[in-house]
C-alpha cells in the first residue's frame, strides 16, 4: 500500500444530491452531502427522522430504488467512483469491502430462511474458500459472538421465532461475516438493552482495532455517538449542518440544531450515594404503589412456552422451551409501567399476551372488573381490542397496502374508544403533533423512514384511544429531540385521557423519566420491580445494577 | 402437528367430501336423464327393450335405494358395471390411470420448472426486453383457445413436417401391471405433442403468477439486504426470491396438475389420448353413472390428496404457516 | 420406419369413429360393436352394398311352411379354435340370445323372439319354426353373429370381455383390444372364403373426426372412416382419396300429433296455441318451407342425398315416385293461411347435439327455412341423452331425429307405424302418429316375401304415408371413408360399416 | 381496494404496449355495445341469413347488400356480424362469471386462512369438492334443473371457478395472516369483514390478480365448450367462443376464414385483458405507484 493510498480516505462523499422522482413530482431528499471516511474510522450520523441518514448509506451501497434519481455528486470508494464501476464491480464490492446493517432488522430477514443459513450464505459468498461445514462453524460463531444465546440450537430457528433486540444481532452478525473494509450501520442497537448494546459496541470497536475496519454509524443514541464515534456528522432535511469529531460536537455544538439535540438528551439521574433498602439480594419484588389506588391491570402468574422449534415430521417431539415463567405485572389507572430487561427476556411477548394477542401457557388477566384467562384466545375472551400495540417493529406492523392516512383514518373509525362524546379525533392535527409532514399521509409505509414509520404507529395507538397502550420500544428509532417531543406527547395524553400504559424500553432515562413503576425482565421472569425512583437508586438487585451500570457514562448525571 | 396425524385428520375430512360428491354425481346424472336410452340402440329398441333394461339396470328403484345399493357395492369394492363398455367401472378406471398419470407429469415436468425459471428471470430483469417478450408469450399463449392450439401443433408436429404422430398413445412397456408410454421410445415420440399442448398454456400461466411475485419479492428489503451481503444474483433469485414467491405457485401447479389428471379432455381427444378426462365426459354424456361415479372418486381423491401435499409444501416452505396449523 | 414395417407386414390401419365396447357380439345391437366384430363373426346372411340378401355362413334357405324356414349351411368352414361350423353352433347362438342373455343386454332379441324353436336336422341344416310367419327372417340372420358352441353351458359377456375367447370363423383371427382405444386382429389363414387380404388388421379408435383426419393426413393409418364431408377437399389435396355412399338412414322433423297442446308452442305474442302439426296442411306447408338444399349442399357439403321417404331411392321398397321437391314460400304461406295460421307461429325446434353429421346446423337451416314463412323456430340443441329423456318425458313439440334399419319396412315399422306394444310397431313414433290404412299396408307388404312384390307394396304404403307427412324426411347423410395410397380400392356400404374386408390391397 | 383500483384506473400508463391494449379492450367494449347498430347484418335473425351463401369466402357479395367482408361461416352467418354480436355475449358471459367467481372465491380462501380451524377444513373441502366436478356436469345439472338461459351458464362457471380463487388467496392469506400488520389490524378490533377484506385480501390478491384475466379467457373457453354440446347460449346464437369452436371444425378444411377470423377476434379479446390486467396489477403494487 503507498502512502497515498494510505492517506487517501477510504470512502469520499462529495456533493451528493438526491430526488425522489414520483407520480406527484419530484422531492429533494439530499442535498449536497459531502463527507470522507478514513481508515479504522468511525463517523457517527445523527440527526433528525427523516433527515436521510439512512439514504445516504443505501447510496453508498448503490442499493437505493429506481424511483431514486441522483442530481449531484460522486462517491468515491478507495479512489474509484462509484459511478464509474460496471454493475459487476459494485456487486463485488456489497459484503466483501462494504457490507451494511440495515436499520429495518426485521424486514431485512428473509422470513422463509432460518438464521443460521442465512449467516452461512453470507460467509460462503464473501468468503469462496469456505466449506460449508466451516461457513456453518463460523455462523455459529458469529451468533455467539453477537449474543445470541444457545446459538447451535437456535441456527435452525427462523427469524420470527426471534425478539427484536436478536434479530438486530442476527443482522449484525451478517454484517460482520465477511473483513470488509467498510460496515455501513443503520442504527445497529436501537433495539438492544443496554448490556448487550455495550456487549455490540465492544465487539464493534474491537474489530476497528483489530482489522481497521471503517464504520459509518447512523444513530440517534447520543450515548453511542460518545461512546464509540471518532467523527460525527449531522444532518438535518436532506443536508449536512456540522461536522467535527466527537468530543467537539458534544461539547461546543456549532449550529442551532445540534445544540437542540444535546439539550434534549435524556439524561439518567443516579443519586450519587446509593442507600439499601433491601436486605435480600437477588430476585427481589417490591412493593408498588400504596393500596389507595386500585389496580386497573393486573397481570398473575402468565407463563409461555415456545413449542418445539422447527418443523415436526410426527416423530421425536422436541422439548418446548419457557417463553415466559410466572409473570405478573399490577398497574392503577392513569399511570405509565416501565418493563425494562434483556434482549429476548420476554418483554414482547408478555406485551402481547396482554393485549390478548398470544395465547400463554396460563396466567390471568385482569381490566378494571372483567377478567380473562390468558390461555384462552384473545379473541375468544374478549381480551383482544381492550389494548391497543405499540408494536416494537414499526415496518411490518404497517399494512404495505395502506397509505399512512388509510391506516389512521382506521384506528379513528374501529379504535376501543374511550370517550366516545370526545370530539373526533384527527389524525392530521396527529401527525402535526408527532412531527410528521401531512404530505407523508398519502404515501404508502415503504416510503417513510423508519422513525416515520414508527411514529405512524404511535399515532395509530394513540388514535384509537384505548384504555391501555403496550408501548414496546416507541421511541427506539426517533432522534432525541423528536423523542422528547413523543414522550411529553404521551405522557400527556396518559394523565388527560386516563389512560394505563406499559412501557417497554431500553432506553432506561426515557423510563425513568416516565414511568412511575418499573419491572425488570430477565430471562422470562420477573427479577426486579417497584416504584421507579427506588429502582434507579436503591435497588440491590445485581442485575438491576448492572443494567443500569452498562448505561454509556457521559449522560448519566 | 405431526405429518402422520396431519394425514390421519385429512383422511377423516375426506370422508364426507366423498359422500357429498357421490350425492351430487348420482343426483346430478339422474336428474340429467335416464341413461338406458343410450344403453339400448335407441333407433331400434322397443318399448319393452327399453323397460326391460331399465330393470335390469335397477333403474326403476327409487333413487335413493340405488343410491344405498350403490354405497353397499362401493364399500365391498365394487362400483358397478359400466352402462356403455359392459366392463367394471373401477377397472376402466385404472386402465386409464397410466396414460393420464404419464401425460400430466410429464407436461408439468416441462412447465413448471420452465415457467418458474422463465418468469423467476423475467421478473428480475423487469422491463427489459427479455421479460417484455416473456409477457406477451405468455400472455399469448394463454390467450389461444386449448382446441386451437392443440390443432396448431398437429398441423405444424404432425401434418407439415411429419416429425411427430398426429395422436394416439403409440407402443407401450408393461410396469406394475399397467401399460406405459413413458418407457418406450416410440411411446415417448407419441407424448411429446399432446404433452406440450397440455404443458405451454401452463408454462405461461406459472410464468405469469412468477413473474408477477418476483418483482414485488425483488422490491423488499430482504431482498435489498441480500444484495447488501453480497449475494449473486443468480442465489438471491434461486434462494430468496423463489421461496418467497413459491406459495401461489405451488398452489397453481397442484391445482393444474389435478386438472390435467382429470380434464385435459381437450387435449385427450384430440391427440386421441386415452386419459381419465375423456372418459369422464363421455361417461357424462352417456349418463354412463357407474364410470362416473368410479372417475369422480377417483378424481376427489386425487384432488384431496394433491391439496394435502400443497398445504403440506405450504408448512415446509412457509415456517410461519408451520405454527399456525 | 414405422410405415415400412407396416407394410412388409401387411398391416392395414384403420382410424374408425367407432369404438368397440365389448367382444360379446350379441350383447348390443349397435353399428360401433357390429362392424369391427364382422371380422372375426360371421352371419347366416350377408347383405350387400345394394342391400340384398347373399350367402354368408348358410349356402341357402327357403321357407317350408308359413311357420318353418330350412338353412342349408356351408361345407368346411372351421372357428379359429379349429372346430367345425355345424348346425349345432347356429342352434346355440339362437339359444343364447333367447334364452340366457339377460338385459340390458338386448336388440338382438327382437330378431329371435318370433323363433319358436330351433332344430339341427343334419349337421349342416337347420331348421328354425316360427310362430306365425317371418318372412323376414333370413334378414334378420343378416344381422346375427354365429358363435362356437363351448364344450358346456353358455359364455358369459364377462368371459367374452375378458379377451380370451372371441373365436368366429370369420376371415381375422382376435389378437387384442382395449375397450374403446384399439383392436387387433391377424390373418385367419384357414378362413373358407380364400386367403384374406391383410396379415394384420389395426382399428385404432379416434372418435374426434378432426383427429381422424390428422392421422389420415400423415399416414398414420391407412383408412379412416366417418370423414366430416367439410374436410374432404382439404383430404383430396393432400393425396387421400374419398368413398362415399348414402346411409340407409334417414335424419327427419318429426312433429307431435297427438297432444292437444304442446310445449314451446305459442302464437306469435307468446299466447298458447292449440297443437298445430294436428293439421296436415300446416305439416305440409313446414315440409314445402324446408330447404332440403341447403342441408345437403352446403351443410353436408355435397355428401349427402335430400330425403322424401325412409331410404335413399332406388334401395329396395322406395318409391320412385317420392323426390324431394325444392322450397316453394308461397305455397307454403298459403296453405299456413288455410290452417288458420297467417301469421305463423313460435315453436321450438328441439334435437340432439353431436349425434349425426350435420344435426346441430340443421336445426339452424331448418329454422332459417321457417322463418320464411312466419314461423319463428327457436333451435334447441341438447347432449343426445338429455334430448331423448326429454323426447320420452314429453317436453318437445317438433324435433330432429334419425333412425336406420336393415330395410325400409324396419324403419317404416318403427317410426311411422302406429304405436302398439305388442306388435312391437311404432316404437320411434314420439309423434303418436296413426294411420290405420297405412299401418294395414305396411303389415300386409310383412307378410309378402322377401322379393320385387314385397318392395313394391312398401313403396305404395310409403307413398301414402308421406302424403300425410307426419315427419319431414331431410336427408340421407353419406358414410364418407377416406383412405392412402396403400389401398388400392374402398367399396362403401350403406349401413356404414368399415372393415378390413372392404379394402382391396393396392397393385404393387 | 376500492381507492386502489380508482387510483390504479386514473394512472396514466406505462409502456406503448399497454396503452395500445388498453385502447383495443376499450373498442372491444364499444363494438359490443354498438353491435346492432354496426354489424352489416343481425346474424341472429334467421330471415337475414341467406342459407346458400353459407362458406362464402371473405370479400364475396351477399344477399343482403353488402359484402362478407371475412366471408360466411357454415350456415350462412356474415362472419363479421357474428363476431361482434358475440363479443357481447363472451364478454357479459365470461367477465362477469370471472368477477363474481373472483370475489367469491377470494373472500373464502382469505377467510379460511384467517379463521382456520372448522371454517377452514369446512371451506378447503368445498374446494376440493368443487375442484373435482367437471364444469360440464355441473352445467348440466344446472340447465336441465332450471332450464337454459345466460344466468345459469354464468352461475356454472361461477360454480366452477371460485375454488381455484379460493385456494391460491388461502394460500397467501396463511402467510399473511401471521405477520404483524395482520396482528395491528386484530388489535384495533376491526369488523372481520374489515380485516378480510381491507387488510389480508389485499395483500393476497397479487397472484389472484394475475390469475383473474386469465381465467376470463378459460370462462369464453368453457362458455364455448358448454354451448358445444348444447348446454350454452343458445346455439342460433352464438357467441364468441361457440363461433371459434364451432368453427374449429374447420380448422384443417379449406374454409380456413370460419375459424380464423371469430379466433383472431377472440385472441385479440384475451390478451387485451390480459395485458391490461398485468397493468392493474401492477399499480396494485404500492411499490411502483411512484414509478
Ligand atoms: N421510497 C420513498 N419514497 C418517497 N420518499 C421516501 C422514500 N424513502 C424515504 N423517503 C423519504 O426520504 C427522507 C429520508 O429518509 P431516510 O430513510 O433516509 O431518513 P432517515 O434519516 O434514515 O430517518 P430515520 O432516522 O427516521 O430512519 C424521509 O423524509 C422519507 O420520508
Ligand atoms: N415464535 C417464537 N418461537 C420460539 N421462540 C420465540 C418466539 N418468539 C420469541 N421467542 C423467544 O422468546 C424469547 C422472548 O422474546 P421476546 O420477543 O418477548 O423478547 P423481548 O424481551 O421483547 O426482547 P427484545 O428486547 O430483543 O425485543 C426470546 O428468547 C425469543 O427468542
Ligand atoms: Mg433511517
Ligand atoms: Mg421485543
Amino acid at each position: 500500500m503507498t502512502v497515498e493510498q494510505m492517506n487517501r480516505p477510504l470512502l469520499r462523499v462529495q456533493n451528493l444530491g438526491l430526488r425522489h422522482v414520483s407520480g406527484d413530482g419530484p422531492t429533494t431528499i439530499l442535498s449536497d452531502v459531502s463527507f470522507e471516511l478514513g481508515r479504522g474510522e468511525i463517523l457517527g450520523i445523527i440527526g433528525e427522522s427523516g433527515a436521510g441518514k439512512s439514504t445516504v448509506g443505501n447510496a453508498i451501497l448503490g442499493l437505493l430504488s429506481p424511483e431514486f434519481h441522483q442530481t449531484s455528486g460522486t462517491i468515491t470508494f478507495d479512489g474509484k467512483a462509484l459511478d464509474a464501476m460496471t454493475v459487476g464491480e459494485r456487486e463485488a464490492l456489497r459484503g466483501r469491502r462494504i457490507s451494511a446493517i440495515f436499520q429495518d432488522h426485521t424486514a431485512s430477514l428473509d422470513p422463509l430462511m432460518s438464521v443460521g443459513a442465512q449467516v452461512q450464505e453470507t460467509c460462503l459468498a464473501v468468503d469462496r474458500s469456505l466449506s460449508r461445514r466451516e461457513a456453518r462453524a463460523r455462523a455459529i460463531d458469529l451468533l455467539a459472538r453477537v449474543g445470541i444465546p444457545e446459538p447451535e440450537r437456535r441456527y435452525r430457528n427462523y427469524p420470527h421465532q426471534f425478539s427484536g433486540g436478536q434479530r438486530q444481532r442476527i443482522v449484525i452478525a451478517i454484517a460482520l461475516a465477511g473483513s470488509p473494509d467498510i460496515i455501513i450501520a443503520d442504527e445497529p442497537t436501537s433495539a438492544l438493552d443496554a448490556t448487550v448494546q455495550k456487549q455490540v459496541l465492544e465487539l464493534l470497536r474491537t474489530l476497528v482495532d483489530e482489522t481497521g475496519v471503517s464504520v459509518i454509524l447512523v444513530t440517534h443514541d447520543m450515548g453511542v455517538i460518545s461512546e464509540i464515534t471518532d467523527r460525527v456528522l449531522v444532518m438535518r432535511k436532506g443536508l449536512v449542518v456540522e461536522t467535527n469529531f466527537t468530543a467537539a460536537i458534544l461539547d461546543r455544538p456549532n449550529h442551532e440544531y445540534t445544540k437542540k439535540l444535546l439539550a434534549a438528551v435524556p439524561r439518567l439521574r443516579i443519586p450519587a450515594a446509593t442507600t439499601s433498602a433491601g436486605e435480600e439480594s437477588g430476585r427481589t419484588v417490591h412493593a408498588i404503589g400504596g393500596d389507595p389506588t386500585p389496580m386497573y391491570l393486573v397481570a398473575d402468574n402468565v407463563s409461555k412456552q415456545f413449542g418445539p422449534l422447527g418443523f415436526a415430521w410426527g416423530i421425536g417431539r422436541r422439548k418446548p422451551k419457557f417463553g415466559l415463567n410466572d409473570v405478573g405485572l399490577r398497574l392503577p389507572r392513569g399511570t405509565i409501567t416501565g418493563i425494562v430487561g434483556e434482549s429476548g427476556s420476554g418483554k414482547t411477548t408478555f406485551g402481547r399476551i396482554i393485549a390478548g394477542l398470544d395465547t400463554a401457557l396460563a396466567g390471568r388477566i385482569r381490566i378494571g372488573a372483567s377478567e380473562f384467562d390468558a390461555s384462552r384466545s384473545g379473541r375468544r375472551t374478549g381480551l383482544l381490542g381492550r389494548v391497543q400495540m405499540i408494536f416494537q417493529d414499526p415496518s411490518v406492523s404497517l399494512n404495505p397496502r395502506m397509505t399512512i392516512a388509510e391506516t389512521l383514518e382506521e384506528s379513528i373509525r374501529f379504535g376501543a374508544k374511550i370517550g366516545s362524546s370526545e370530539e373526533p379525533a384527527d389524525a392530521a392535527a396527529m401527525m402535526d403533533r408527532l412531527g410528521l409532514a401531512r404530505s407523508l399521509l398519502e404515501r404508502y409505509p415503504h416510503q417513510l423512514s423508519g422513525g416515520q414509520k414508527q411514529r405512524v404507529c404511535i399515532a395509530r395507538a394513540l388514535l384509537a384511544r384505548p384504555e391501555i397502550i403496550v408501548a414496546d420500544e416507541p421511541t427506539s428509532a426517533l432522534d432525541v429531540s423528536v423523542q422528547a417531543e413523543i414522550v411529553q406527547l404521551l405522557k400527556d395524553t396518559i394523565t388527560d385521557k386516563g389512560m394505563t400504559m406499559v412501557f417497554i424500553s431500553h432506553d432506561l432515562a426515557i423510563v425513568q423519566e416516565m414511568c412511575s413503576t418499573v419491572y425488570i425482565f430477565k430471562d422470562g421472569r420477573v427479577e426486579d420491580c417497584g416504584p421507579t425512583e427506588f429502582i434507579f437508586s436503591r435497588s440491590d438487585n445485581p442485575y438491576t445494577r448492572t443494567l443500569i451500570n452498562a448505561r454509556p457514562h457521559r449522560f448519566i448525571c | 402437528m405431526g405429518l402422520i396425524s396431519v394425514a390421519l385428520g385429512r383422511l377423516s375430512q375426506a370422508l364426507p367430501l366423498l359422500i357429498a360428491m357421490s350425492l351430487i354425481g348420482f343426483i346430478g346424472i339422474h336428474s340429467v336423464g335416464n341413461p338406458v336410452f343410450n344403453v339400448v340402440n335407441i333407433e331400434t329398441a322397443t318399448p319393452e327393450d327399453i323397460r326391460q333394461a331399465t330393470i335390469a339396470l335397477g333403474l326403476d328403484q327409487p333413487i335413493w335405494r340405488q343410491y344405498l345399493l350403490f354405497v353397499g357395492n362401493v364399500i365391498r369394492g365394487n362400483f358397478g358395471t359400466s352402462y356403455i363398455y359392459h366392463l367394471p367401472a373401477f377397472e376402466l378406471v385404472i386402465a386409464r390411470l397410466p396414460a393420464t398419470l404419464e401425460l400430466a407429469s410429464v407436461a408439468m415436468l416441462i412447465a413448471a420448472p420452465l415457467g418458474t425459471g422463465l418468469g423467476l428471470v423475467a421478473g428480475r430483469r423487469n422491463g427489459t426486453l427479455f421479460d417484455r417478450t416473456v409477457l406477451k408469450a405468455s400472455v399469448s399463449a394463454l390467450s389461444i383457445p386449448s382446441f386451437w392450439l392443440a390443432m396448431m401443433l398437429i398441423l405444424v408436429g404432425a401434418i407439415l413436417t411429419g416429425w411427430f404422430p398426429s395422436g394416439g398413445r403409440g407402443s407401450t412397456a408393461s410396469f406394475l401391471g399397467q401399460e406405459w408410454s413413458v418407457f418406450t421410445g416410440n411411446g415417448l415420440w407419441h407424448l411429446v405433442l399432446p404433452a406440450l399442448a397440455l404443458a405451454i398454456p401452463n408454462i405461461a400461466l406459472i410464468a405469469r403468477l412468477s413473474r408477477s411475485g418476483t418483482i414485488e419479492v425483488e422490491s423488499l428489503d430482504y431482498t435489498r439486504f441480500c444484495r447488501a451481503k453480497g449475494l449473486s444474483p443468480e442465489r438471491i433469485l434461486f434462494r430468496h426470491t423463489l421461496p418467497n414467491i413459491s406459495v401461489p405457485i405451488v398452489t397453481i401447479i397442484g391445482l393444474q396438475f389435478g386438472g390435467m389428471l382429470a380434464f385435459a379432455v381437450v387435449v385427450e381427444s384430440i391427440f386421441s389420448w386415452p386419459g381419465v378426462g375423456k372418459l369422464l365426459i363421455d361417461s357424462i354424456q352417456l349418463l354412463d353413472r357407474p364410470v362416473v361415479m368410479a372417475t369422480l372418486t377417483f378424481i376427489s381423491v386425487a384432488f384431496v390428496a394433491l391439496n394435502a401435499l400443497v398445504d403440506l409444501l405450504y408448512a415446509v416452505l412457509d415456517p410461519r404457516v408451520r405454527l399456525s396449523s | 420406419a414405422d410405415s415400412a414395417q407396416a407394410q412388409e407386414r401387411g398391416e392395414l390401419r384403420i382410424a374408425t369413429s367407432y369404438k368397440l365396447m365389448t367382444l360379446d357380439p350379441q350383447y348390443a345391437n349397435l353399428n360401433e360393436n357390429t362392424s369391427l366384430l364382422s371380422h372375426i363373426y360371421e352371419r347366416l346372411v350377408y347383405q350387400d352394398e345394394n342391400l340384398e340378401l347373399k350367402p354368408g355362413l348358410a349356402t341357402s334357405w327357403r321357407p317350408l311352411s308359413d311357420a318353418q324356414w330350412e338353412f342349408k349351411l356351408r361345407d368346411n368352414v372351421r372357428f379359429h379354435d379349429g372346430s367345425a361350423f355345424t348346425a349345432d353352433d347356429v342352434v346355440y347362438t339362437i339359444e343364447r340370445i333367447r334364452d340366457f342373455l339377460k338385459p340390458p343386454s338386448g336388440g338382438f332379441r327382437s330378431y329371435v323372439s318370433g323363433i319358436k324353436s330351433v332344430s339341427a336336422s343334419d349337421p349342416l341344416t337347420v331348421v328354425i319354426e316360427t310362430n306365425g310367419a317371418v318372412p323376414n327372417l333370413p334378414l334378420f340372420f343378416s344381422s346375427i353373429f354365429v358363435m362356437n358352441r363351448p364344450s358346456e353351458g353358455f359364455e358369459t359377456t364377462e368371459d367374452l370381455n375378458a379377451g380370451r375367447s372371441p373365436v368366429g370363423t370369420g376371415p381375422y383371427r382376435f389378437e387384442s383390444w382395449s375397450s374403446g382405444e384399439n383392436l387387433e386382429l391377424a390373418r385367419n389363414d384357414a378362413y373358407w372364403g380364400g386367403k384374406p387380404a391383410w396379415s394384420k388388421v389395426a382399428f385404432r379408435v379416434i372418435e374426434s373426426p378432426a383427429a381422424r383426419v390428422a392421422a389420415l393426413s400423415t399416414g398414420e393409418v391407412d383408412v379412416a372412416d366417418a370423414i366430416p364431408a367439410r374436410d374432404v377437399a382439404s383430404l383430396k389435396e393432400r393425396g387421400a382419396r374419398i368413398a362415399s355412399v348414402g346411409a340407409a338412414r334417414v335424419n327427419f322433423v318429426q312433429f307431435d300429433v297427438s297432444r292437444e297442446t304442446l310445449p314451446g308452442v305459442t302464437d306469435k305474442s307468446g299466447q298458447p296455441i292449440g297443437n298445430p302439426f294436428k293439421d296436415r296442411l300446416v305439416r305440409r306447408a313446414l315440409a314445402m318451407a324446408t330447404d332440403r338444399g341447403i342441408l345437403v349442399d352446403k351443410i353436408l357439403a355435397g355428401y349427402g342425398t335430400a330425403a322424401a321417404q325412409v331410404f335413399p331411392n332406388g334401395l329396395p321398397g322406395t318409391s320412385a315416385n317420392l323426390v324431394p321437391g325444392t322450397p316453394n314460400y308461397d305455397e307454403a304461406k298459403s296453405l299456413l293461411s288455410k290452417a288458420g295460421f297467417p301469421d305463423g307461429f313460435n315453436l321450438v325446434l328441439a334435437g340432439p347435439a353431436g349425434r349425426y353429421p350435420g344435426d346441430a346446423e340443421s336445426l339452424q337451416a331448418v329454422a332459417q327455412s321457417w322463418a320464411r314463412i312466419g314461423v319463428n323456430a327457436q333451435p334447441s340443441a341438447a347432449p343426445f341423452s338429455v334430448f331423448n329423456t326429454k323426447r320420452a318425458a314429453g317436453d318437445y313439440a317438433v324435433w330432429y331425429g334419425g333412425t336406420s334399419g336393415e330395410a325400409a319396412d324396419i324403419i317404416l315399422h318403427t317410426l311411422l307405424a302406429s304405436p302398439n306394444p305388442e306388435r312391437g310397431t311404432g316404437a320411434l313414433n314420439f309423434g303418436k302418429y296413426r294411420n290405420e290404412g297405412f299401418d294395414a299396408m305396411l303389415a300386409k307388404a310383412e307378410s309378402i316375401e322377401v322379393g320385387p312384390d314385397r318392395n313394391q307394396a312398401l313403396a305404395q304404403a310409403t307413398e301414402l304415408v308421406m302424403a300425410d307427412q307426419p315427419i319431414i324426411p331431410l336427408y340421407h347423410f353419406h358414410h364418407i371413408v377416406g383412405y392412402g395410397p396403400r389401398i388400392g380400392s374402398y367399396v362403401m356400404h350403406p349401413r356404414g360399416w368399415t372393415t378390413a374386408m372392404q379394402t382391396l390391397a393396392a397393385m404393387e | 381496494m376500492k381507492a386502489q383500483i380508482l387510483r390504479a384506473l386514473q394512472k396514466r400508463p406505462h409502456g406503448p404496449a399497454l396503452t395500445a391494449s388498453k385502447v383495443l379492450l376499450a373498442s372491444y367494449i364499444l363494438l359490443a355495445i354498438a353491435a346492432p347498430v354496426i354489424a352489416p347484418q343481425n346474424p341472429y335473425d334467421p330471415l337475414q341469413i341467406y342459407g346458400w351463401e353459407a362458406s362464402s369466402r371473405p370479400g364475396t357479395p351477399g344477399s343482403g347488400g353488402y359484402l362478407y367482408l371475412l366471408g360466411t361461416d357454415g350456415l350462412g352467418r356474415d362472419i363479421v356480424s357474428t363476431i361482434l354480436y358475440g363479443l357481447r355475449i363472451s364478454l357479459v358471459v365470461s367477465v362477469t362469471s370471472a368477477a363474481i367467481a373472483a370475489l367469491i372465491g377470494l373472500t373464502a380462501g382469505v377467510s379460511a386462512a384467517y379463521f382456520g380451524k372448522w371454517v377452514d377444513v369446512a371451506i378447503m373441502r368445498l374446494v376440493d369438492l368443487q375442484l373435482s366436478l367437471p364444469t360440464i356436469l355441473i352445467a348440466l345439472i344446472a340447465i336441465v334443473t332450471l332450464g337454459p338461459g345466460i344466468d345459469r351458464i354464468i352461475l356454472a362457471l361461477i360454480i366452477a371457478q371460485w375454488a381455484t380463487y379460493a385456494r391460491i388467496a388461502r394460500g397467501v392469506a396463511l402467510s399473511e395472516a401471521n405477520k404483524p400488520y395482520t396482528d395491528a389490524a386484530r388489535l384495533m378490533r376491526l369488523p372481520t369483514s374489515r380485516i378480510i377484506f381491507r387488510h389480508l385480501l389485499p395483500n393476497s390478491i397479487a397472484p389472484a390478480v394475475t390469475l383473474i384475466p386469465i381465467e376470463v379467457g378459460h370462462a369464453v373457453a368453457l362458455e364455448a365448450t358448454l354451448s358445444f354440446l348444447g348446454l350454452g347460449v343458445p346455439i342460433d346464437k352464438p357467441s364468441l367462443g361457440s363461433a371459434v369452436a364451432s368453427g374449429f371444425q374447420y380448422l384443417l378444411t379449406g374454409q380456413y376464414w370460419i375459424s380464423l377470423f371469430p379466433g383472431l377476434a377472440l385472441f385479440g379479446l384475451i390478451a387485451s385483458i390480459n395485458l391490461v390486467g398485468e397493468d392493474v396489477r401492477r399499480s396494485l403494487d404500492p411499490r411502483n405507484h411512484s414509478r
